[in-house]
């Protein structure tokens, strides 16, 4: 290989393995905003998912993803793929994949269920997600057609899971004692150190997952991606800071949580259009979506009374979606603020529309097929108990 | 006054705080420990299957005055029972006196 | 003998411990403990605002001789106290027997 | 019935416990104290050597029917026993009532 | 330098690093499976360990591994290495060597006397990890020249900690109240969570640990290291499904530390044959070990009764070896199943016992006299109130 | 861009990404070190003081730091950096600055307002750092001038850091409780294992930090590199072998929190001179440094009676001061015993005073009027309550 080549799959290797440590950071915001009860189902879950999702989409979901386009809409499936000259581009899609499905594990905590959740987890790796992942990545899908930009996948990884999210926290219902006589109640988490040390590995493994996405950095690609490494950071910073004054406005005191779940949000938000914008855009739309993920969790929460303890909603659905748009308009190269008109934010909307409804809709026939036949939900004893003592008959804090 | 010391499972509380609200028990103090029992709990850890009576539980301490008593004791003898072996006890003893240390206020006055 | 229960704000405890040992009431145990009662402490947890009477408390158990209650008394009242609600309360029982484990000592002697 | 209330050594428990099984006193419940006494225990910290006599202690609240009481003390004295300062204190008082949640036995039954 | 070689050594400082935080992670796994009144005993010896072995290893270890060799069995030792072309080597070796020692302090948990660990660390590190590993990495030690192929040490690093764990385990004896009356009694680690954050904390560094072994990433080595990544991230995540399972099975519930386990006896076992085997080999070879560990864990407590608080035997010991030898069954050059013969089974298993029988002697000295000098164990007392209070005079956990 | 420039934004790109980390690292040093109740308000610090340095560093502090000169003492600010070919090292900057404001926080932690910390922080890296940062590594300061070497700022960010946390400690007064009778109490960590965790993510990031500081990877500088990793290493391992030594013969225990210590006192002090000394050199900097951070921090407590619960003073300022000393000590190149003379000691005497002072005065005019405008300290109700639920109406752990 040439050192171009070299140079570029190293950078790949190095932001995969960025990014796989970004399972261990969804662990730790997952376990330290719930109860102590079920911080073993969480562990258990969270690491299920990836090694269901390492294994899935080398053996079927990274051809279903990038294979030869079937009709601009699914790649030609080939199983357990062994191109040995691909073998960086296998590892870091696996862990882009391994991604979205664990982002709903958070939103459906505490009360999911583990077989029905290993289920579900292995057909969104290799089923839900390499589908639409293919319209947009494979080169040839059809919104790649229509010129829809999302560069590292704030809807192709994000608000897929996120949607997917929504649908399961519905259909699996809230926790009991989330609502009482129509009253959202507080349930706290455990531990929001181990929840903000999980967001500082999320920060540290998303300059991978944004960064990696150039899929290169020979040759120009060196400065594009440090631009993305900027904006990302930009925006995670403006998120946090912004999601901490809304919070310190709307409930007097600068919020601990909303202010972890704002880096997140814009983290998020900036994923589209890392590539697209200038670190004044990205500032900007870390601003927004900062603001924005603090309504939202209350609006899901309060409104929808959709049950959601760690806001996966909010950060990957709602932020994912909304940073796809703001690509649209602060693109510097077709955004509506750069003179560009509504073309580009028309073609966001599409495709955030379409993923989104993909997602939903897949999500909701899968659950609810599982419902019917497994069920979703354990018992209300086990609920009450801890998953921990019944699913796994075992307690992770001891003495 | 009487001191009633509940020993519950952890997952009645919240159904038992909600009805002593209901007859104005607004007073009491809590904390985990472990009981030993009937109940027998099954646990793994690294292959060693092993049933254990040590479980969680949580100890509710409520000094109530005289005409209290029988209504609190009603209350949590419903509420927190389930009918499965570890539904816990209640124990009732006698306080000599009792102190508001805000208002210096005695006995029963302390207790309002 | 009597037992003091004093449930009293965490923040209050190192003084009431210095107080208690210049009266020399040098033996006792304590625990955190969740209060329930009239004081309420704001919270907010992702958007949701609330007020909860759920607050931590410390718990001491002091067993002592008769001559030792009313000092221990006066010194809880003077020092566990700010005149704000949520100073928490004193409750005096009775004491049966008292063994010192290493000594075998029993009654008042156990105590000193 | 009386309850007993002992305050031991983390180090003893489980030796304790097993010396409660043999003669059948399978009900109780502990949770953990600081203990405030005689023992010190030498503590180093970023430079400042200090002794505390606040230790971690066990504390064990068993409550029996009148004819266990002997040989429930007899157990503990001796079984906690190391003969070095801080082994513990035992305290007994009076019960007045006490309740099987389960199947509202009350008195001695809900102790069996 | 020209840019290969900068290419290459980027990638041995990177993997270096990596592999460095590994040292983070295993004192985490550590302390998560062990009580809580010994965590601070536990850290003291994690960091020692790797503080003694980055001092001994550049003052000798380094060269009596890789200097000219002495009859294939030793290399000529020289003091205080200070070639300035290969400092990229010695940090890189200098981890590795760090990780063998290591290793040790898991499986004496809560029972060993501080002063005998760290004589012993250091005598792994300048003394029996470097020899033993001369025999293999030097390039002319003996088994080098039998055709050994153990690619980033499941036996030279894994094995030698995990069979000298072995025999200090059983020489320093089970913790009190390990075993009563012939039974083995569960003593429950005391933050299961902490472990978790240690096994994805392991599985980030491992990517550095097997990926760098190839010294090169540049020209060809490009997709060989890979390569390496796949087969490596395959093994793990095939191991953890399949110990869960196992452990389901056999207690009916998915058993969290279990499948923890399972997870890094997969990365165990695919470190010796990291680059020999197809991703389908690595897959079966996680399957087989994460199966093994849990048999592994319930012999060596059940009937070995030997007290190994977090399974380092059996995950490095015995899937270091049962790695070691199953290359000579999947190397897709020269394995069994691919047509090679018993040859290269016969060498590795010749490798596997040498090195194995070379660890547990020199373990078993070293451990035995300073059980006679110093004594290895901390007095009962000591032992039941815990280690912390006692050698360190310190509580790790307060208000 | 061409290879060799690839190479070296690659390095500097993950080097930063790795210096990022460390604020993870600080974190849980700072949470570890301190009380559970005011957990979240020091998480809550550290994260904003990222953020805010983030925003603050690209809107105008790096241009301050490396604009044009104006009669080498400051550079020509710029509003919101956008040089797209800058943008690697922009990061790379940016998270060296949000480091030096990092220390502060733990200096002042439990007891210090929120606001006047956010305003703090964000002059120190708008204009306390980038100013003395100038004088050094713009290339045109007068420090540069005078050839003060300073490779990766153990004065230039550490020490800066530290004395500025001297001034705040100081001007903060200790907690309540510290100090009684004269006498300086113990007040305990709550959670030493995550100050451990805490510990190994800086030592890895630092990596990053030293190596980094290189700013290129290319032709000779990837040996270069090598040593410097090497040197920062041992320098570690060093110094935390050393502190719990003297620790030990101090206190007749090895300690745990001093051994934590003493590993970040060897790696702060190594920083100065890890590119200009031999292996040997660094090994002894270490042995050094990890005594001296035991006395000094011995002494800011109990003669300075200055509370610092984490030993930001003696770990950043001091030791960063005496690392930068030792530079004219043991640089190979000009070093007093390397028959150098001692010329550059008086250097670098000259710039740690010069820094230092610079340091403190601005520190101290900062905080002196912050404490007369809106006060430095929370009321000791809220300061026995623990900041947590009366600055963020929450707690961190629960059950
Ligand atoms: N004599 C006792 N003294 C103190 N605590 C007791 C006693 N008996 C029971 N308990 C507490 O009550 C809990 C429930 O008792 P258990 O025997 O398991 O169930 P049940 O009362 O339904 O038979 C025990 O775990 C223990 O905490
Ligand atoms: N009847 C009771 N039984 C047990 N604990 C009580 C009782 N009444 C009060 N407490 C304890 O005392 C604490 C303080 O009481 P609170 O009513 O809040 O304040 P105040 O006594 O100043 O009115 C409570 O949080 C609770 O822990
Ligand atoms: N009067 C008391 N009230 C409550 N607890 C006590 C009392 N006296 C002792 N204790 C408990 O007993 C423990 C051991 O007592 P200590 O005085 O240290 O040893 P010894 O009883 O051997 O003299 C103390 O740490 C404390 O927890």
């Amino acid at each position: 290989m040439d050192t171009n080549g070299v140079l570029d799959l190293l950078w790949i290797l190095i932001a995969g393995i960025l990014v796989f440590f970004m399972q261990a950071g969804f662990t730790l915001v997952e376990t330290g905003f719930t109860r102590g009860k079920n911080a073993g189902n969480i562990i258990m879950k969270n690491i299920m998912d990836f090694c269901i999702g390492s294994l899935g989409f080398w053996a079927i979901g990274y051809t279903i993803m990038y294979g030869d386009t079937i009709g601009s809409f699914v790649g030609s499936p080939s199983l357990f793929f062994s191109d040995s000259e691909n073998m960086h581009n296998l590892f870091f899609q696996t862990v882009f994949a391994a991604t979205a499905a664990t982002i709903v594990s958070g939103a459906i905590a505490e009360r999911t269920k583990f077989t029905t959740y290993l289920i579900f987890s292995m057909i969104m790796t290799v089923f839900i997600y390499p589908i639409s992942g293919h319209w947009v990545w494979q080169g040839e899908g059809w919104l790649t057609n229509l010129g829809f930009i999302d560069f590292a996948g704030s809807t192709v990884v994000h608000s897929v899971g996120g949607w997917a999210s929504l649908v399961a926290a519905y259909l699996v219902g809230p926790r009991i004692g989330k609502y009482t006589n129509g009253k959202s109640n507080a349930i706290q988490g455990h531990n929001l150190l181990i929840g903000a040390l999980g967001v500082f590995i999320l920060w540290f493994g998303w300059f991978g997952f944004n960064g990696g996405s150039q899929l290169a950095i020979s040759g120009d690609n060196a400065n594009a991606v440090a631009g993305i490494i900027i904006t990302t950071n930009l925006a995670a910073a403006a998120a946090a800071i912004s999601a901490m004054f809304v919070s310190w406005g709307l409930y007097k005191k600068p919020d601990i949580s909303m202010t972890l779940n704002g880096a997140l949000a814009g983290l998020v938000a900036i994923t589209a259009g890392c590539a697209a914008v200038s670190p004044m855009g990205a500032a900007i739309i870390g601003v927004l979506a900062g603001a924005l993920v603090v309504f939202s969790i209350e609006f899901i929460d309060k409104k929808l009374k959709v049950d959601d303890p760690v806001g996966a909603v909010s950060v990957h659905g709602v932020c994912g979606a909304f940073g796809t748009l703001l690509v649209g308009v602060f693109a510097v190269d077709g955004g509506l603020f750069y003179g560009g008109g509504f073309h580009l934010l028309g073609v966001q909307a599409t495709g955030v529309i379409a993923i989104g409804t993909w997602a939903m809709t897949t999500a909701f026939v899968v659950l609810f097929t599982l419902k019917k036949v497994i069920g979703l939900r354990v018992s209300k004893e086990e609920e009450i108990d801890g998953l921990d003592i019944h699913e796994h008959k075992a307690n992770v804090y001891n003495d | 006054m009487k001191k009633i010391e509940a020993i519950i499972r952890k997952s009645k509380f919240d159904e038992v705080k909600e009805a002593l609200h209901l007859i104005e028990v607004n007073f009491f103090s809590y904390w985990d420990v472990t009981g030993v029992g009937n109940e027998k709990q099954g646990h793994v850890y690294r292959g060693v299957s092993y049933s254990t009576s040590d479980i969680q539980r949580r100890f509710l301490s409520i000094v109530v005055s005289d005409p209290f008593l029988d209504r609190t004791m009603d209350v949590l003898l419903k509420t927190a029972y389930t009918g499965v072996v570890g539904d816990g006890k209640i124990f009732v003893s006698d306080i000599e006196e009792t102190y508001r240390i805000r208002t210096k206020e005695k006995g029963s006055d302390a207790l309002k």
